[in-house]
């Protein structure tokens, strides 16, 4: 068999993510030079697969498949559609710059050495590998079982990193600082560990099904989906159900979805700028995913069945994050809010059920990322700055730091998705796909961007216009190591917004696929338009 | 060969008696042993029960069963259990009042439910007729029970006696305790004592008559009060000191005052009277008594403290 | 008479052992009630083989036997330790166990 | 020649990028790379132009095909380009002006050190302005709309350390975003029902559709226009988006991007002539724009917002005309590119004035400036004559036509909307006298020091800030700055009469804009008379009020009508009671909620089942017994259990 590639750009970053931690205390910053090598040379892996990729392939490729544990049918199965694709290179794209982003955000503080045992540093890029490691295999893995030990495993390296590492900057004191570091990172476990065990519990019983109707219980998502099309595969309708709720429970929670939101903007406010974008950009990304991948794949019917639900929800998650964003007083809160409302717009074109729907939400995923992380990385460079989180301590920074202020301004900008810039392709294509299907969600939602523009700019006017304040007349601008981070991704940016060609052209093809799974087709135009 | 009668054939109307008597007694046992306040008394009443138990055993046929039962259990089970219960002391009873919130009301109902459950299952369990061990039993009880255990159970049996063993060797690993340190020589003993100020000279001899060799009752002062060194730790902790002094003391004024009248002087006749330095110490005492006999509430006083002093070091 | 009233005493006084080993402290005494409850199985099982006419029920009982002195007599010894240590055999004091 | 409309957008979109990315090296070239670039643009224009010219009415129309942008199934968004008359008309006007206002801008902003960037946005917004009108899709056309927005947010905002300014800036973009919602919903319901948004396919196949379908895309589309162009309801914007440089108010606000709305509704004609329903909601519209922004007009003391408020109303006029539907199609672009011109030179009028006068704006610190600024005044005094429809300069054509247009709509309508038109008309001479009069005539009231009127704040002089007062020497500005003011002024006298000979203008733009004459009820020279005594009137109110009469230095109190026009008729207060406020309680009210609530049920079932664990944690106290009892009773269960299962 060929090259194993999907499991050597996970293993990569593993290996990386041990080797880091080996680094003896003495060595912080090779650890920090090893961490950036190592997701640098998963990017270019990354790449690989995305050339060795061919669009109008099958479509999973890249397949691996290992008997795990035989007695149950669990399988070590690999494999990625297009979307996967799109988001492995997003995931191997974005921890580079995290990486580069939080270089000084694990040195020990000052005045106290390090033991030789206690080594931040280290830790810290270690977890931050360990994470993409995870990720990168949730993306690929075909086997629903192999799917949720990462989609879990994720938890723990994320939650030493939320709990270990806070935003020094937001300190208000440091005990008190330290409290809310804990209860986000609680919060952020038992949060998604309790969705996880509703997973797992599904995920038995999705076992305990196939094992009922197929004679062998399987795990393997294809397997599955070709038993269910040829009809040897068929769920009780409560069955299918209550599976559905399961998975899709879970996946809520992840990605998050109103109600289950509120673990976010604590995890996001107390990590520090790089773990916050780990958080939204990447690691969220895996239950939006989930939800088109195996939601959909596996429960057509039951998708379907919960529909329209499921769209009330993500409308409401779209205005009232907007709504809530506009109401923060935390930079890093308002940003997270935001993007609760932007996964709002991607589970609403998931559940569209359109080609426009969700090949936008999948490419929303992708610009979210970028967008969001250029956004928040920004802030991350400002709050550093200023040592405050709250948008009243500043004001007038465009006039002392131009460069810093055009940056974040432009990653307001495609936050409140500009044509032009990634996001709005995105979106508006979610905007389009729901519309055809569901006039009225298509409406209330296209509310959603003024409220973006409003909290997007009220954030911008209140930070960087204005007077400028005395505490800010020091700051100096974007450091040559800071724009190295933010420059690539405003590019990605516009050139995403301009000739989003290459990202559809993977992504359309395994869109296809998943409508043809629920069997649903875009609506007709009324008019037959002269082209 | 009446057993084996008794056994093969249904229940015979002796059985029946002996069984309704029995069944009481070993029931009162079984009671007994549970509620009686003293162990020892517990093992007793256990000890009747299991006698009982052997009796039924052979009246079923089991004659091998019967008379293990006895040997074992009554024998060296239960004389194992008196000897751990004089270790940690017979005559301590401890008090039934519970302690556990609770805990007495659950047990009750537990232990009602349960028999109630059980004897509803023996009820509806289809035991009414019943073959007798008469061709079982054809060969000789021992004879059968030997065929099959060392045939068909012979493993378990093996097994059982490794399990036995094991036992023997827990029990002496358990109770064997380990020195860790080196004993002390003879010299750092005494200068340990030295250094704590314990008594030095050996303890005085407990107070004995003539009438009896009682280690049991402290020797008496020089002014007639009782000295608790004379009495062993152990009797003491287990609050069995007998106080003799007021009686001893009563008694030696009795037999002086009636040789007195009866010789019809005093003191004098006394002198060279029975009784070598003890006596000669123990009049003294008596001086000193009879001084004070006089104010006999103070006398009653301090025997009231030393009694007093007994039941507390009983506690 | 039916034999079976033999089964009825066996759980009476198995039960009566039971109540024992729930209500006293002191560890020898519960012991004793153990034992008290292994004599009423013993019973049932004599019994039993009378009942089923075969000698099975009384080889089980025999190995009752021997199992229980085995018990005894490294409970005893568990016993005798502990008061060595802490001076009282009472099971409530072993309680360590509590928070 | 194609290739060369790709060329016109991207010669400004390098500038763009090349001035905003550039740094501070560029900072002394920086203005003349921009304002090149910009020429550049209309010299491809031009160049397109007269290609154009060379060729037959019918196949004028260019068409280039970039590349394919949004392709996801049947969704299929082109980067392509469309080069029509209509189109054409508009580059040439977006580049001339746009080049124009860029030399202007080398003097007006010389002495700001961010001048760089400035011209950056300017090449931004012409590429912008030029995407939006050479687009051959809505979306593509959208992402011009969004980009025009996106330009006009950071000019408007461009002296940032104003905080009037930035709110200004924030106000404008959002406002413009609640348009946009239109834009976006008719681009959904195009393809939901066409299954493209290109505009040739749609406006062909529209008659197919439902009157319904089409009335709801048509009044989508209106409601963007509405947005971008300042138009009532979405007016509210325009006024405070004077915060912005004069050359941008100018070019943006007042010659190219807020007529925006204008051509897009222009460019559906199609849609809006198969939905009555629509038409009526436009002219409606119009009608009343173009007397709330002559009202309003009336009542400003900055020179600016006055004419920003005439800027509105005269977009009204367009709108109007552009609602009247092939009647009026011709004549409302006929009016925005006169417009332009006018306009444009009566902004960079204003311009020079402030510069002169050390930026105040206040009108009435104004006073006999005609003797100091003589091209200033000679300029402007030709763009006003211009805009009142002075017979026979461009703003009397391009008016009179569509005021005889209004009539022409027929019926009690017709009448409603030419009256309304006529009244447009007297108040604007009314207004545009008043403001010449009180900035070139009467005595000169910037002599002494002024005495702050606290409940205007927005007329408060510039000179207040800087301590005390000291006396402007008016003086006129620079060439760079005359210039294209003369050129503009140009224009303004003979870009109307050049149009409308022989109708020059309606058949050039005919084969994209159907036209067809319309029939007033009176004839034509009524109404033009009409137009004429209606213009009289407003000029001679002006004078007996202005002219005659002192000017006061400060502000009366005036009638309530004035107050109420003086606070823009209450629009922001409108919005705030309606929109703001209540937003805010929302967006407070959720906050609370969302702590409260939402997160409350999540960590109260975290204490809850903290607290019960507590609770049973209490069971285990330790007691060998105890377990024993459990123990027992779990015994007795599985008994009972036995025993039922053997007896069913």
């Amino acid at each position: 068999m060929s090259f194993p590639l999907l499991t050597a750009v996970a293993a990569l970053p593993a290996i990386g993510a041990v080797a880091t931690a080996a680094v003896p205390a003495a060595r912080r910053t090779a650890a920090k030079w090893l961490a950036l090598a190592v997701s640098l040379a998963t990017l270019v892996l990354a790449a690989v697969v995305a050339f060795r990729f061919d669009p109008g392939g099958d479509r999973y490729q890249l397949t691996e498949s290992h008997a795990w544990i035989a007695d149950f049918g669990v399988r070590y199965e690999l494999g990625v559609d297009g979307i996967g694709v799109a988001l492995i290179a997003l995931t191997a794209l974005l921890v580079p710059f995290v990486v580069l982003a939080g270089w000084h955000d694990a040195d020990p503080l000052e005045g106290r050495t390090p033991d030789r045992r206690w080594r931040p540093t280290q830790g810290f890029f270690a977890l931050i590998l360990a994470v993409e490691a995870m990720v990168i295999i949730s993306f690929a893995a075909t086997d629903v079982f192999l799917f949720y030990v990462f989609f879990e495993a994720m938890l723990i390296p994320m939650y030493f990193l939320i709990g270990g590492f806070g935003d020094r900057a937001g300190a208000r004191d440091e005990d008190e600082a330290a409290k809310q570091r804990s209860y986000a990172a609680v919060k952020f476990l038992l949060y998604n560990l309790a969705g996880g065990l509703i997973m797992l519990a599904a995920v038995i019983g999705l076992y305990a099904v196939t094992a009922d109707q197929l004679g062998e219980g399987t795990f393997s998502l294809q397997a599955i989906v070709e038993a269910r099309q040829s009809g040897e595969l068929a769920m009780a309708q409560n069955t299918e159900r209550l599976l559905f709720l399961g998975f899709f429970l879970a996946f809520a929670v992840k990605a998050p979805l109103w109600p289950l939101h509120t673990w976010l903007p604590n995890a996001m406010g107390e990590s520090t700028a790089p773990v916050a974008v780990l958080i939204t950009a990447v690691v969220d990304k895996v239950g939006t995913f989930a939800m088109l991948r195996f939601c959909l794949g596996l429960f057509p019917e039951a998708s379907a069945w919960a529909t329209p639900v499921v769209l009330v929800l993500a409308l409401v998650s779209i205005i009232y994050g907007a709504l809530l964003a506009i109401g923060q007083r935390d930079i890093k809160r308002l940003i997270a809010y935001a993007s609760i409302s932007h996964f709002g717009f991607i589970i609403l074109g998931i559940f569209a059920m359109t080609s426009q729907g969700q090949g936008g939400a999948t490419l929303y995923m992708v610009n979210h990322g970028i967008s969001t992380a250029a956004l928040m990385l920004v802030a991350g460079f400002l709050i550093s700055r200023r040592g405050s989180r709250l948008i009243a301590d500043y004001g007038g920074v465009q006039k002392v730091a131009p460069v810093l202020a055009g940056t974040f301004l432009i990653g307001g900008l495609a936050t409140l998705s500009l044509p032009g810039l990634a996001p709005f392709v995105s979106e508006f294509l979610v905007l389009v796909g729901t519309f055809t299907r569901y006039p009225a969600a298509g409406i209330v939602a296209t509310f959603g961007i003024v409220l973006a523009a409003l909290y997007v700019l009220v954030l911008y006017q209140r930070t960087m216009t204005g007077p400028v304040r005395p505490e800010v007349e020091r700051m100096p601008d974007l450091r040559k190591r800071e724009l190295a981070v933010v420059a690539p991704l405003i590019v990605l940016l516009v050139f995403l917004g301009v000739f989003p060609k290459p990202l559809t052209d993977i992504v359309n093809p395994a869109v296809e696929h998943t409508l043809s799974d629920v069997q649903k087709t875009d609506p007709d135009p009324e008019v037959e338009a002269a082209k | 060969m009446n057993g084996t009668l008794l056994a093969a054939s249904t229940t015979s109307t002796g059985e029946a008696v002996q069984f309704w008597i029995l069944g009481t007694v070993a029931v009162l046992g079984a009671l007994g042993t549970v509620l009686m306040k003293r162990s020892v008394h517990s093992a007793l009443c256990l000890a009747g029960t299991m006698i009982v138990l052997a009796v039924f055993y052979l009246a079923n046929g089991a004659y091998f069963l019967g008379i293990v039962q006895i040997v074992v259990y009554t024998g060296a089970v239960m004389m194992l259990f008196l000897f751990v219960l004089m270790l940690v002391g017979v005559t301590a009873a401890d008090s039934l009042k519970e302690t556990i919130k609770g805990q007495r009301w659950m047990a009750a109902l537990c232990g009602l439910g349960f028999g109630i459950l059980l004897v509803g299952g023996i009820g509806n369990a289809s035991v009414g007729t019943f073959t007798g061990l008469a061709e079982a039993n054809a060969g000789g009880n021992v004879q059968g029970l030997a065929r099959s255990i060392f045939t068909d159970y012979v493993f378990a049996f093996e097994i059982t006696g490794a399990l036995l063993v094991t036992a023997a060797v827990a029990a002496m690993v358990l109770t064997h305790r380990e020195r860790t340190e080196r004993r002390d020589t003879q010299r750092e003993l005494a200068e340990k004592r030295v250094r704590e100020g314990k008594h030095l000279p050996p303890l005085p001899a407990p107070g004995v008559y003539a009438r009896h060799n009682a280690v049991d009752i402290p020797g008496l002062l020089p002014d007639g009060t009782p000295s608790e060194l004379t009495v062993s730790d152990t009797l003491r902790s287990r609050g069995q000191v007998r106080d003799v002094s007021r009686k001893a003391l009563a008694d030696l004024a009795a037999l002086e005052r009636r040789t007195g009248e009866y010789l019809g002087r005093g003191e004098s006749t006394a002198r060279g009277g029975p009784g070598g330095g003890g006596g000669r110490e123990v009049r003294d005492a008596a001086d000193v008594r009879k001084d004070v006999s006089d104010d006999s509430p103070a006398v009653d006083r301090d025997g009231d403290r030393d009694g007093d002093r007994d039941r507390e070091a009983a506690k | 008479m039916n034999p079976v009233n033999y089964l009825y005493l066996a759980a009476l006084l198995f039960t009566i052992g039971a109540s024992g080993v729930l209500l006293r402290r002191n560890a020898i005494v519960v012991f004793m009630s153990v034992e008290l409850m292994l004599n009423a199985a013993n019973l049932a099982l004599v019994a039993f083989s009378r009942l089923h006419g075969n000698l099975d029920g009384q080889i089980i009982a025999f190995f009752t036997m021997v199992v229980a002195a085995a018990e005894v007599v490294v409970g005893l010894a568990i016993i005798v330790t502990i008061f060595r240590s802490r001076h009282s055999a009472s099971v409530d004091d072993a309680s360590l166990m509590k928070l | 020649m194609e290739t060369l409309i790709g060329l016109l957008v991207a010669a400004p979109l390098l500038g763009a990028a090349v001035l905003l990315c550039g740094g501070r090296r560029l900072d002394r070239t920086g203005h003349w790379i921009g304002t090149a670039l910009a020429a550049a643009s209309f010299v491809l224009g031009a160049v397109l132009f007269a290609d154009m010219l060379g060729r037959e009415a019918e196949d004028r129309t260019l068409s280039q095909h970039v590349f394919s942008w949004i392709p996801v199934g049947g969704f299929q968004a082109d980067v392509a380009f469309r080069l029509d008359q209509l189109s054409m008309t508009f580059v040439l006007l977006i580049t001339g002006v746009g080049t124009l206002i860029h030399v202007y801008s080398i003097g007006y902003m010389e002495h700001d050190e961010r001048r760089r960037r400035f011209f950056g946005y300017l090449n931004l917004f012409l590429a912008a302005m030029l995407l939006l009108v050479l687009a051959d899709n809505y979306l593509l056309l959208y992402a011009g709309w969004e980009g025009v927005g996106l330009a006009s947010y950071l000019l408007i905002g461009f002296w940032q350390h104003k905080p009037s300014a930035a709110t200004a800036a924030k106000k404008a973009f959002i406002v413009n975003r609640v348009g946009d919602i239109g834009l976006s919903i008719a681009i959904m319901i195009m393809f939901t029902t066409f299954g493209t948004f290109a505009f040739s396919p749609v406006l062909e196949s529209v008659g197919e559709t439902s009157e319904g379908t089409a009335t709801a895309i048509g009044l989508m589309l209106l409601l963007a226009a509405c947005g971008k162009s300042a138009q009532v309801p979405l007016q509210s914007w325009l006024g405070d988006a004077m915060e912005g440089p004069t050359p941008v108010s100018a070019l943006i606000h007042a010659a190219t991007m807020v007529t925006a709305g204008v051509y897009l509704i222009v460019r559906s004609g199609a849609i809006f002539d198969a939905a009555p329903a629509a038409q009526t909601a436009v002219v409606t519209v119009g009608a009343v724009t173009l007397l709330f922004g002559a009202i309003v007009g009336c009542a400003k003391d900055d020179i600016k917002k006055a004419l920003a408020g005439s800027t509105m109303s005269q977009i009204g006029y367009m709108v109007l005309a552009a609602g009247l539907g092939p009647i009026g199609y011709a004549f409302a672009i006929m009016h925005l590119v006169t417009h332009g011109f006018f306009k444009a030179g009566l902004f960079l009028g204003a311009g020079s004035v402030m510069h002169g006068m050390n930026d105040e704006v206040d009108m009435r610190r104004y006073g006999g400036l005609r003797k100091y600024m003589p091209i200033t005044f000679a300029t402007f005094g030709l763009g006003y004559l211009a805009i009142i429809g002075f017979p026979g300069l461009s703003g009397f054509f391009s008016k009179d036509k569509i005021i005889e247009a209004a009539f022409a709509k027929g019926g009690t309508e017709g009448w409603i909307l030419g009256g309304a038109a006529l009244l447009g008309a007297a108040i604007t001479a009314f207004y545009m006298t008043r403001v010449m009069l009180m900035t070139f005539f009467g005595e000169e009231r910037w002599r002494n020091a002024p005495t702050p009127s606290p409940k205007e704040p927005s007329v408060e002089p510039a000179a207040e800030t800087r301590g005390e007062y000291e006396v402007p020497h008016p003086h006129e500005s620079p060439r760079s700055m005359t210039i294209p003011m003369i050129v503009l002024a140009f224009g303004s006298v003979f870009a109307g009469g050049l149009f409308s000979w022989g109708e020059a203008f309606v058949h050039w733009l005919e084969p994209v804009v159907p036209f067809e004459h319309g029939h007033p009820p009176v004839s034509a020279l009524t109404v033009t008379s009409a137009t004429v005594v209606a213009l009289l009137i407003g000029v001679g109110a002006a004078w007996l009020q202005y002219g005659r009469k002192p000017v006061p230095a400060v502000a009366p109190r005036g009638s309530l009508l004035t107050r109420a026009a003086r606070r823009d008729l209450l629009q922001d207060d409108f919005n705030h009671v309606v929109l703001v406020k209540p937003g805010e309680y929302l967006t407070r009210g959720l906050v609370y909620l969302d702590h409260k609530v939402v997160d409350g049920a999540v960590n109260g079932t975290a204490a809850a089942v903290g607290g019960l664990s507590g609770r049973s944690r209490r069971i285990q106290n330790g007691y060998a017994r105890s377990y024993a009892v459990s123990m027992f009773g779990g015994a007795a269960i599985l008994v009972a259990a036995t025993l039922l299962m053997r007896a069913v």
